[in-house]
């Protein structure tokens, strides 16, 4: 006796739902960065596909197994999901050789998510850098969205990359600029001959914009180096742990919390996580 | 070890062998081209894989060929001395020969891997040696050992 | 619930009955080995002092198990209908240790928020006919250190203890009771059963001589993650993940796609954390690069992380890593060890 | 052996004390009973823990490996000039001995690297044929008296001779002695019964293909792809195995039986003129997997085809690294006739 597809998907977590890859954005110059803009088949998964920004899903590909990847877009973006995904290994490898229409799963959304609750009515500094500005690129959207906008306080970014052809989301950064109720801050390490843009660590951008730790939460989220040298900045701008939320990564298989690989002490950053505040992180082990 | 060893299951109706043929790129391949060149007929059941040299194969390519349902494998390089890269070719050999004694004794049928020399300008010995394998491997009937099925549920419950 | 007594020499009928009715895994001779396996028909199962050499544990977690089925059509990967049910199983002659990691394991596996339905529903559909020890099996049991004793009901449907003459058969839980028919020719336990199964029960426990402070090293584990102690312990570890295979509890598992022409699945596998490629990224990057950091991790998976989680310590004290590992690596040592730092 | 023990511990003292070697591997009693286990010695006050005897079963060749690459790779990041040696002092029999000069042929390390403690070797007691032989019951105490084994287990005291439960491979043992040292412990030890050391190949030769196909077939059944022959094994030392490579993934990862039989057959394959019969892999298999019907073949066909044992000399290249214009090519196909 077989079961409905449906119904499986409904009562089995390590099922995928079927999408579509709608749209294939190259974002960076190196073109080893895309946007996959993926659609459901069945109308019902997208409503049970219920996500909130900071969150990921495993994503399947032909053959290929699956990879955990967070969900770039905003819940505010109806009709669709995104992700963008570095080629790396085997799966994201072979996503990249996908052509629009391309049919695979996505299974999720899974973790825990950026702390809207806490964040609202708190001025919230974003601060990425490289490719791990993703899901802060989802949460951004989701803030600054017309009915959400006023549930936040000021919202101030900081991006940065190696180069301006490493930006992601470049057309979303010109509009967010536009915008006068987002102070963005976008930063390259090395600017070239058209870049007319800040040039300069994140950390010490960080430091100029020195924004205000009065009811201010930040959000940080980039390369481990990046990390450990604007940790410091918003510590000396007065920034306490609680206020400090993080996104951790690890190598993951299941992403619910039993296959037992991306635990740092007792927590599974798939399920307890992959959003830590800093003073979280702290009762935690040092092993990710 | 005679290739007289019992035939490993029945021919099924309309059965071709398939047959994977790695080969050198300087004597065997160049004999496979002088053999199509000289519209010599051969069977049309081996697919050919080219690589620099006998010595550039690593023995799990023969392995991997029968696990994923090959029904024979040939091997074939530089006759000994005639190594494009001196001594590719006698490397091989000893992994070859130790190959080929270890696949049969685990029970394989010797004629499921061939290993033999064909050099450029024996574009006939190359369609005899494909004749050869090939009536040899048809002889012996699908492969069954080593074969990987894909797992499913029944085998899941069964064990 | 029901107690009854049975005559020894009717059991193995009973047990080759059930195996003919359903799928009954028993302990079985296999070559040099006691293995836990399906009874094949005509073939007797064990009772003896020996547990299985490998855990039962693979009856609800198979070492190998289909999560997802699909094929590929012209436009990608199309996922197929998966059969829904499981089939009816007996465990028979599980050791009252094994039979507590299956109560550990759905801790795990059966969580409020996030449900392993491969897992739950194997268990669902299963009955565990427990053996209680009247002796310890071997030297190295240590299961009364770690919240367990050999006549532990933890986990079990039934639970059957050698009284000399007969076997008690106390019937545990509704699934139990589901297998009474089988035991028809057994008559009802009397006070005086109780007695002798209650004084069996203090004996055998005492006869553990192996005692590590199971509990009593989670405070110490808590503070002492960065002691130098870890450096001592890994050395002469072969990574070879023995013990996690061995271990009736540890439940980590890799996934891996497989497929053959245009036909797929998605398989999970066993897994260890001893393995060096168990958490390392595709960036290159490893939380845990050295065998220390991964023997630390699997005791304090055991012994702390699991007690913060489900308040249990994932370890029941069956002694099988501390027999099977090759070069003698032994937890109860450790642990004690741990317990003075 | 009480006599090799002493000595050993005395060579260690000077060697740590001398500051010759930076560690001493070598074997220490274990917590159950008849059992040695590797123990790293640092300290020469901590020398008194090494043991020599007949439980003594573990190649240390794996853990020479390991500690010198691990030294290795702490000191990538440092300028050539300013990297340290680890000198490894290791307790060698015949069979580490050879995996030794495997290392070396292969140029895992340098000679200066090691400092070879020779024992000589009588063969180590085999857990699995002495738990057959108590039918599965649990050795209490045991003690090894002369030739004899005393047991005490639940049913009672027992004598066993050791050589009945030696492993089979010490059994026909060709090199027990090391075939190279800076000290040897003692005398060479006598020889074992080198005659025998091919009878099971040549009677698994004589079966037929469906026989020894069955006889594969059931033996990788019982494989749990734990991968602990592997890792016990002092001849596996790549970086990443071929069966956990997933670019490409050479073999799938389940107890599949295609998989299992080709991860095993690949396994064994990569040991033609590597394999040194220590038993390593067979004593450390937990579900007791018949490797050393496979394994030994291919030492049969070394002898054979190439005229040599694996890492029997230093000064030679290794088989599969030697090239040679006249080896045999009877299994060379010629079509109309011949293989």
């Amino acid at each position: 006796m077989e079961k409905p597809l449906q119904q499986i998907i409904a009562e089995n977590p390590y099922v995928p739902m079927p999408v579509e890859i709608v749209k294939i954005i190259t974002e960076v110059e190196t073109k080893d960065i895309k946007t996959f803009r993926l659609a459901f088949v069945n109308k019902e998964d997208e409503e049970r596909f219920k996500y909130i920004p900071g969150q990921f899903a495993e994503l399947s590909f032909y053959g290929k197994g699956e990879s955990p990847i967070g969900i770039a877009s905003s819940p505010t973006q109806k009709g669709y999901i995104e992700f963008t995904v570095q080629k790396a290994g085997v799966v994201t490898s072979a996503l990249h050789e996908a052509e629009e229409g391309t049919l695979m799963g996505v299974r999720g959304p899974l973790g825990n998510s950026w702390p809207i609750e806490f964040l609202e009515g708190k001025n919230i500094v974003i601060v990425g850098g490289g490719f791990a500005f993703t899901t802060l690129r989802s949460l951004i959207n989701y803030m600054i969205f017309e009915e959400n906008r006023k549930r936040f306080g000021k919202i101030t970014v900081v991006y940065g990359a190696r180069s301006p052809g490493l930006l992601l989301y470049k057309d979303e950064l010109e509009s967010w600029a536009k915008r006068g109720d987002i102070d963005l801050n976008v930063t390259v390490d090395k600017g070239d001959a058209t870049w007319k843009g800040r040039e300069g660590f994140v950390p010490t951008v960080c430091k100029e914009v020195a924004p205000s730790k009065e009811n201010a939460v930040t959000v940080i989220c980039g390369p481990p180096i990046m990390i450990r040298f604007t940790l410091p900045v918003f510590f000396d701008l007065g920034f306490s742990k609680e206020n400090i939320i993080t996104s951790l990564e690890m190598r993951m298989k299941c992403g619910i919390g039993k296959c037992g690989r991306c635990n740092v002490g007792s927590k599974y950053v798939c399920k307890d996580g992959p959003v830590f505040s800093l003073a979280e992180l702290d009762k935690l082990t040092k092993e990710y | 070890m005679s290739h007289h060893d019992k035939p490993a299951g029945k021919k099924s109706e309309g059965w071709e062998p398939k047959i994977v043929a790695i080969v050198c790129n300087w004597c065997t391949y160049a004999g496979a081209d002088l053999a199509g060149i000289s519209r010599i007929q051969y069977p049309p059941n081996v697919r050919i894989i080219r690589l620099p040299c006998t010595g550039r194969i690593n023995p799990f390519y023969i392995v991997k060929a029968l696990q994923a349902g090959a029904d024979g494998v040939l091997v074939s390089g530089c006759h000994p001395g005639e190594c494009h890269y001196l001594t590719g070719n006698l490397s091989a050999r000893r992994k070859f020969a130790t190959l080929k004694s270890f696949l049969n004794y685990i029970g394989l049928e010797d004629g499921r891997a061939t290993f033999t020399w064909v050099s450029a300008s024996e574009g006939e010995r190359f369609a005899q040696v494909i004749k050869g394998v090939t009536e040899r491997v048809r002889a012996l009937g699908p492969a069954t050992k080593l074969v990987k099925k894909l797992r499913d549920v029944d085998v899941a419950a069964a064990k | 619930m029901e107690k009854k007594l049975l005559k020894k020499d009717k059991l193995s009928g009973i047990v080759k009955k059930m195996a003919a009715d359903k799928t009954l895994y028993a302990p079985v001779q296999d070559e040099d080995n006691v293995l836990f396996k399906v009874l094949g028909p005509g073939v007797e199962p064990l009772v003896a002092f020996a547990n299985t050499k490998n855990a039962p544990k693979k009856v609800f977690f198979p070492h190998s198990e289909l999560l997802v089925k699909y094929t590929r059509s012209p436009k990608g990967m199309v996922f197929a209908a998966m059969p829904a049910d499981a089939k009816d199983v007996v465990l028979f002659g599980v050791r009252p240790c094994d039979a507590r990691s299956f109560a550990l394991l759905d801790m795990l596996f059966d969580q409020e928020k996030w449900k392993d339905p491969y897992y739950i529903e194997k268990r669902k559909k299963s009955a565990v006919i427990s053996l209680a020890c009247v002796q310890p099996p071997y030297a190295s049991c240590f299961c009364t250190s770690v919240d367990g004793s050999p006549t532990s009901t933890q986990g079990a449907d039934i639970l059957l203890t050698d009284l000399g003459e007969s076997y008690l058969v106390e019937f545990l839980t509704p699934r139990g009771e589901g297998l009474a028919a089988y035991f028809g020719e057994a008559t009802p336990a009397d006070a005086g059963a109780e007695a002798k199964k209650k004084e069996i029960a203090e004996k055998s426990a005492a006869a553990i001589q192996s005692k590590i402070p199971g509990r009593a090293i989670k405070p110490i584990l808590d503070v002492s993650f960065e002691h130098p102690f870890w450096d001592t312990i890994a050395g002469k570890c072969l990574a070879c993940g023995t013990c996690t295979y061995m271990c009736p509890t540890c439940h980590c598992f890799d996934i891996s796609d497989e497929i053959k022409g245009d036909d797929g699945v998605r398989i999970r596998n066993w897994d260890s954390c001893m393995f060096p490629l168990f958490t390392k990224e595709t960036s290159g990057h490893n939380p845990r690069t050295s065998q220390k950091q991964r023997w630390r991790q699997r005791l304090m998976h055991k012994f702390k992380y699991y007690v913060d989680n489900f308040d249990a310590i994932a370890c029941v004290g069956c002694g099988r890593c501390v027999m099977s590992c090759p070069v003698n690596i032994d937890i109860r040592k450790i642990v004690t060890d741990i317990s003075k730092l | 052996m009480e006599k090799v023990e002493k000595k050993l511990r005395e060579e260690a003292k000077k060697l740590l004390a001398e500051k010759k070697v930076d560690v001493i591997v070598g074997y220490e009693a274990g917590t159950l009973p008849l059992t040695a286990t590797p123990v790293f010695i640092t300290t020469p006050e901590e020398a008194d823990k090494l043991v020599w005897n007949s439980f003594c079963q573990h190649n240390l060749a794996k853990y020479v490996h390991d500690l010198i690459m691990a030294n290795r790779d702490s000191q990538k990041r440092l300028k050539p000039e300013d990297r340290k040696r680890k000198v490894v002092g290791v307790v060698t029999k015949g069979c580490t001995s050879r995996s030794l000069v495997i290392h070396l042929q292969e140029r895992q390390y340098e000679r200066l690297d090691t400092v070879i403690l020779g024992v000589p070797c009588t063969g180590y007691m085999d857990r699995k044929k002495l738990a057959a032989k108590l039918g599965g019951e649990d050795i209490l105490e045991g003690s090894l008296d002369g030739a004899n084994l005393k047991i005490k287990t639940a049913s009672g005291e027992k004598t066993i001779a050791l050589k009945e439960v030696l492993a089979e491979n010490c059994l026909t043992c060709r090199i027990n002695n090391p075939v190279i040292s800076d000290a040897m412990m003692g005398e060479p030890a006598p020889a074992m019964d080198t005659a025998a050391e091919y009878a099971g190949v040549d009677e698994f030769e004589k079966l037929t293909p469906e026989e020894r196909w069955a006889y594969f077939k059931k033996e990788m059944a019982k494989c749990i792809r734990c991968a602990a022959c592997r890792q016990a094994c002092p001849s596996c030392y790549c970086k990443v195995c071929f069966a956990e490579q997933s670019m490409p993934q050479w073999v799938g990862i389940s107890e599949d039986p295609s998989d299992t039989q080709v991860f095993q057959f690949m396994r064994m394959f990569h040991m033609v003129g590597r394999c040194v019969d220590c038993g390593s892999c067979i004593s450390v298999c937990p579900m007791g997997v018949d490797l050393r019907k496979f394994l030994k073949k291919l030492d049969k066909d070394c002898v054979t085809l190439f005229s040599q044992r694996a890492g029997e000399k230093i000064d030679f290249p290794a088989p599969l690294q030697d090239q040679r214009m006249d080896d045999k090519e009877e299994f060379i196909y010629s079509p109309g006739g011949g293989h």
